[in-house]
């Protein structure tokens, strides 16, 4: 729940996540003629985790197009499309199918821009299912935001909860800019209050979810959701976690999380990608050159994904992404100085 | 005598009836397997998703009569029944799918990546063309090693308009190497109808745009599918280069178990129920007198003997520990 | 008279008098740009490396005859004569080569990325193949937003084993796309010659795979590749889907300035370059009486003119702004 | 020179970076029938680069390759063979055409051992001419490591000199599981001492290329050189410069980083990638997480590549990637206590 997105004052529904992001998709769809849906079985099946949902029924086939299993070619199309002056929205499966599309994302969607010397714009907006814990093993359980939060050009979002959900992928349409949806598998069925009708969520703002002064736990997307829960159960140990949802990876909120580091001087970041050059890479990065590293009082912490690929056992899998207990244990260590 | 031979399908000339027997017990095999799957999954023993093959089992089994432990095979999302007619242990095949350590990768693939390389199934694939150029790669292999085996790649009708199919078809061609793709064209991708997705009518009919053989068969027609795959073979192993074979077949279940089946009749799906693939070739090897019904009967039963004690096996078997998270990601450093 | 009317080719039949005259006004503009440009690398005014299209003049402006500025075009790393075909200034393409602020892409993008979305040309583009998914997008937009353009995808002989390819052409057809697929089958793709890389003999036969129209044209044949052009173009504009044309041609320099020639034979080379687009066409165009021997020198005089003024222009253009590295990233926050 | 692919006793002989890889790939063709090479253009015309130059002739187009413009499925015919008993080595024209082979990579070759639970090995050695200079735009400049560093299952590395770059090359055949090779265009040319004969450079450590107690330097592929010139130069400022080849992206070898920062007390990390989320900020936070945060008298600074594509002007595109003098003005300002 970030303060940023709520408005009292605005009347609020209670939605998943899932519905919140199609309900984005419908305000979308009915506003702007341009804009359409392109992915894999988004139409009558209502897509592979049911965000599109009956949107095909209220829109038609010519603007919730299903496209071939061609991810590749579906992401130029939609790159060819925005370049042209159509605003798609193309879901990918599951993230991990990115990487047969990296070529028009990066090459193509993320350059084109610069390469035309800003005589073009690509405003297409890629939204990914991501991340572990339905037991769908290595191949359909990556976590990428990294890769895109690597690439010039591109916009990088990791909404937490519904209302953000909602907020982001409206103000994504409304960049001129590709942007990138990663939108934690786990969540979709997560519901929070949704204020209705139009509303953005500011691309490139952290949101500080819980007030502390101990250490500050920089989070994304269901880790936000596990750091919440061990701030929870560390105040009752008379520690004040301060939680930050990072939202945007790219750019990423450097003065939100500097102001933060430089009251608690500790800092952990949480992120479910693999550990090594993962998103938590470059928030350590970012306060150690940053005016906050002379108010730094101990190691900055990641917990990260593990070096390994997602398993498929159950147990193997939860093992290879933090959990609330590993939070918990990191930052008690901190706290005490164990570290 | 000549005139008679011709009207015996190609299986009942070409292969022995106890061949052909086992054939049938691999097809009880995957569909009773199928099922215990499904079950298992239902009493919640099984995470994650599962693709079934149930109704196409005629084109899994057919489609590797002549292949020996040497020849490979890459299979797809709905691979169980390819590892099946490749010879693979369904106990382990079930301990993999119950996560569990004497799985066919240890628990840490599951349903979507059970492979026994040994034994030539170069495994499933979650990636839709995943397999395309990896069996190309073995093709290769194959060629340079100077071994006369040969590699069947079989993906779906989805698949056949990634990239991967076209530049993995392109290659083999150009380079003439041992490789059959078999394309089992089930009417749909996940709920995307082939002939909304497929520019073309018949999938065979892209071979003509990489110079193969091409052909379309009745993927329920166990015969069918056997002969054009014995030509395939042959052609292949005598250096001859790849084909393309489109094997017209059908799922009974949904695409995975999150499927609500909303793109398609229940009337269609009970049209090509009534004519199930296992029954036909049953009611064929009876009429040929490979067996009588009896011992049919005895064939389904010693499969269902067999799930049963795989399942078993499975639920005895141990877990992987927790802290191996990290193992088999690389070889272990030679000790 | 209809008899008569036959033995004349389509483009003297089809186009003006005053269009012929600015096509081949075009050609020769094209070859002096792809010189101009080469001398000016020889003298170190322009960094990197470039693509020449000389040689393949005629496939160039023959394909974009009748497109208007609504039309659009993809392009490739060869793309300077696509470039020049769809209107563009060669002061401003020099521009970019030199590096300037008044390029097309303001010095940003160089020879493989010069674009003009304003006119249509939606860019060369560095990657074999990127141009093809981003026509059928293109092509989508006018179908959406009910405008009756068409795009022309224009890729070699090369990027047609690209996965892109496949992926593309399927989809333009299964949603009877305007968009003129235009293969420029010079042969090779860098080194790689077309008859080891393609399976196929023609790469328009594998049209078949898209159930779409495929043709073969010489590509030097000005006519030739203008009337496919026509029957294309005009089944796009009336919904009814797109075509692949093939058009066949060569290119005389080497595939880039590092390209030492050791593919191709000496012979080779000669015997193409004895069949000069340009100079066929303007034999034509004489032989109809659309110019006279003068007329033709006057107009490639006019070319040869404009193109050292593009050069003068580009010269004394100014440099971008070192401090403008991350200037075009994403747009300018609204003043 | 690093001191450890250099063995005085040994005979050497002066060769260009791309000879040196040339040479590595000879004596692998020569004693392990199971080494293919495969690529675009490596035959007749001996590779965009000429590093494979004349091996056709030498070795035949059995085992010397030409794959039509297929990145995906040439990568992927790399992995099956590989899976199956063949050593590849394949060659990218450019690292950026990978992007269209993420999918073989990623998803599987640097998956199957794993998702098979060992059953599997894929020992295919993947070749990527990378970075800028070479006027050739924002498509066929980029620097891609930190994506591959990010997934386990993968190795990668950046050699920097002629020595390294056939010690590596054989190590990787040598490994069991797949290696990515990025190989630095500018450096091609670059000529060095090279061992004759077969050799490997271990994967996984770094080389203190120059000894030094002001400040530490990390740096990776051509921006070795550019420290080291740097180093020269601070040297007769009386500014003592340690300067580390990193090498090896994945394993990163933490321990000599760590002790060099140890001893230094400050640590700069230059790479070409792009800043954000790129090397340095692995460096960086493997740094602020150790023991060496306690010697740190300094926040870490990282000079990497401009946010933005590579641009086509010679001026920009200069400026768009760090250089010798953006290295001596950073030290500086660490060094007098600046930043
Ligand atoms: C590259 C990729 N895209 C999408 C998916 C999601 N997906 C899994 S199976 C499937 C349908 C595949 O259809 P088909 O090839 O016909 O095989 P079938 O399921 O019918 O056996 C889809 C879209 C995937 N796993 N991989
Ligand atoms: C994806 C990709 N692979 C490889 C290259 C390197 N490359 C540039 S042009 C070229 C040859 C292209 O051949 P073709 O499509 O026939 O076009 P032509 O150069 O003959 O005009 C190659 C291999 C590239 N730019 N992009
Ligand atoms: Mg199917
Ligand atoms: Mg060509």
């Amino acid at each position: 729940m970030n303060a940023q997105t709520l408005f009292p004052e605005v009347q609020q529904r209670e939605m998943s996540f899932a519905e919140a992001i199609r309900d984005a998709m419908a305000i979308a769809l009915e506003r702007d003629p341009t804009v359409i849906l392109m992915g894999e079985d988004i139409g009558v099946y209502g897509g592979a985790f049911q965000v599109t949902g009956d949107l095909i029924e209220r829109f038609g086939a010519d603007r919730v197009i299903d496209t071939p299993i061609s991810e590749l070619g579906g992401a130029g199309v939609a790159v060819g499309a925005a370049l042209t002056g159509l605003k798609p929205i193309f879901e990918f499966q599951f993230s991990d199918f990115a990487a047969l599309a990296m070529e028009q994302i990066v090459n193509q969607a993320a350059k084109l821009r610069y390469m035309l010397g800003g005589e073009a714009a690509v405003p297409v907006v890629f939204r990914m299912p991501s991340g572990s814990g339905t037991g769908a093993a290595a191949q359909h359980s990556q976590s990428f935001e990294a890769w895109f939060g690597h690439v010039p050009g591109l916009k990088v979002v990791q909404p937490s909860t519904p209302a953000d959900a909602k907020g982001l992928l409206l103000a994504a349409l409304e960049d001129p800019d590709p942007v990138i949806i990663f939108e934690h598998k786990l969540l979709y069925k997560m519901k929070g209050p949704v204020p209705l009708g139009h509303y953005t969520t500011p691309i490139g703002k952290a949101a500080v979810v819980r007030e502390g002064s101990a250490v500050t736990i920089v989070a994304s997307a269901i880790m936000v959701h596990r750091a919440l829960e061990a701030a929870a159960e560390l105040a009752k140990e008379g520690i004040e976690a301060e939680v930050i949802d990072l939202r945007s990876v790219r750019p990423i909120d450097r003065a939100t999380i500097i102001a933060s580091v430089r009251k608690t001087g500790k800092l952990v970041c949480v992120y479910e990608g693999v550990r090594t050059l993962g998103v938590g890479a470059e928030i350590s990065a970012l306060i150690a050159e940053s005016e906050a590293f002379d108010y730094l009082d101990a190691p900055i912490q990641r917990l990260g994904g593990a070096e390994a690929p997602i398993p498929y056992n159950p147990d193997l899998e939860r093992a290879a992404v933090p959990q609330t207990p590993d939070i918990l244990s990191v930052v008690r260590r901190l706290v005490r100085g164990e570290v | 005598m000549v005139e008679n031979q011709k009207n015996i399908p190609f299986a009942f000339r070409h292969f022995t009836p106890e061949a052909l027997r086992r054939a049938l017990r691999k097809m009880h095999l995957i569909r009773l397997f199928e099922e215990g799957a499904e079950e298992s999954y239902m009493r919640g023993l099984i995470h994650g998703t599962m693709h079934l093959s149930i109704g196409q089992e005629a084109s899994a089994v057919a489609s590797c009569m002549e292949l020996t432990d040497a020849d490979k095979i890459t299979s797809t999302h709905r691979g169980h029944g390819h590892c099946i007619a490749k010879g693979a242990d369904v106990g382990r095949m079930f301990a993999e799918f119950f996560g569990k350590e004497t799985g066919y990768c240890h628990g840490r693939g599951g349903s979507m990546h059970i492979a026994d390389v040994k034994t030539g199934n170069l495994g499933a694939n979650g990636i839709v063309g995943g397999g395309l150029p990896i069996a190309v790669g073995a093709a290769l292999t194959a060629r340079r090693l100077g071994r006369d085996d040969v590699t069947v790649c079989f993906f779906g009708d989805g698949a056949n308009n990634e990239g991967a199919f076209h530049e993995a078809l392109n290659m083999a061609a150009i380079w003439k190497l041992p490789v059959i793709f078999v394309c089992e064209n089930n009417r749909y991708g996940m709920s995307t109808p082939a002939t909304y997705a497929t520019a073309v009518k018949n999938i065979a009919d892209r071979a003509v745009a990489y110079a193969m053989p091409g052909i379309t068969v009745d993927g329920n027609d166990f015969s069918a599918v056997a002969e054009a795959m014995h030509t395939a073979v042959a052609r292949a192993r005598a250096g001859e280069g790849p084909s393309l074979i489109e094997s017209l077949t059908y799922r009974w279940r949904g695409h995975s178990k999150s499927d609500r089946n909303r793109y398609r009749s229940k009337d269609e799906i009970e049209d090509w129920m009534s004519r199930d693939p296992i029954m036909r070739f049953r009611t064929d090897l009876i009429a040929h007198g490979v067996l009588d019904a009896a011992g049919a009967e005895a064939i389904e039963a010693e499969a269902k003997a067999a799930v049963a004690a795989g399942i078993d096996f499975a639920r005895e078997s141990p877990s992987p520990a927790i802290t191996d998270v990290t193992k088999f990601v690389h070889a272990e450093a030679a000790a």
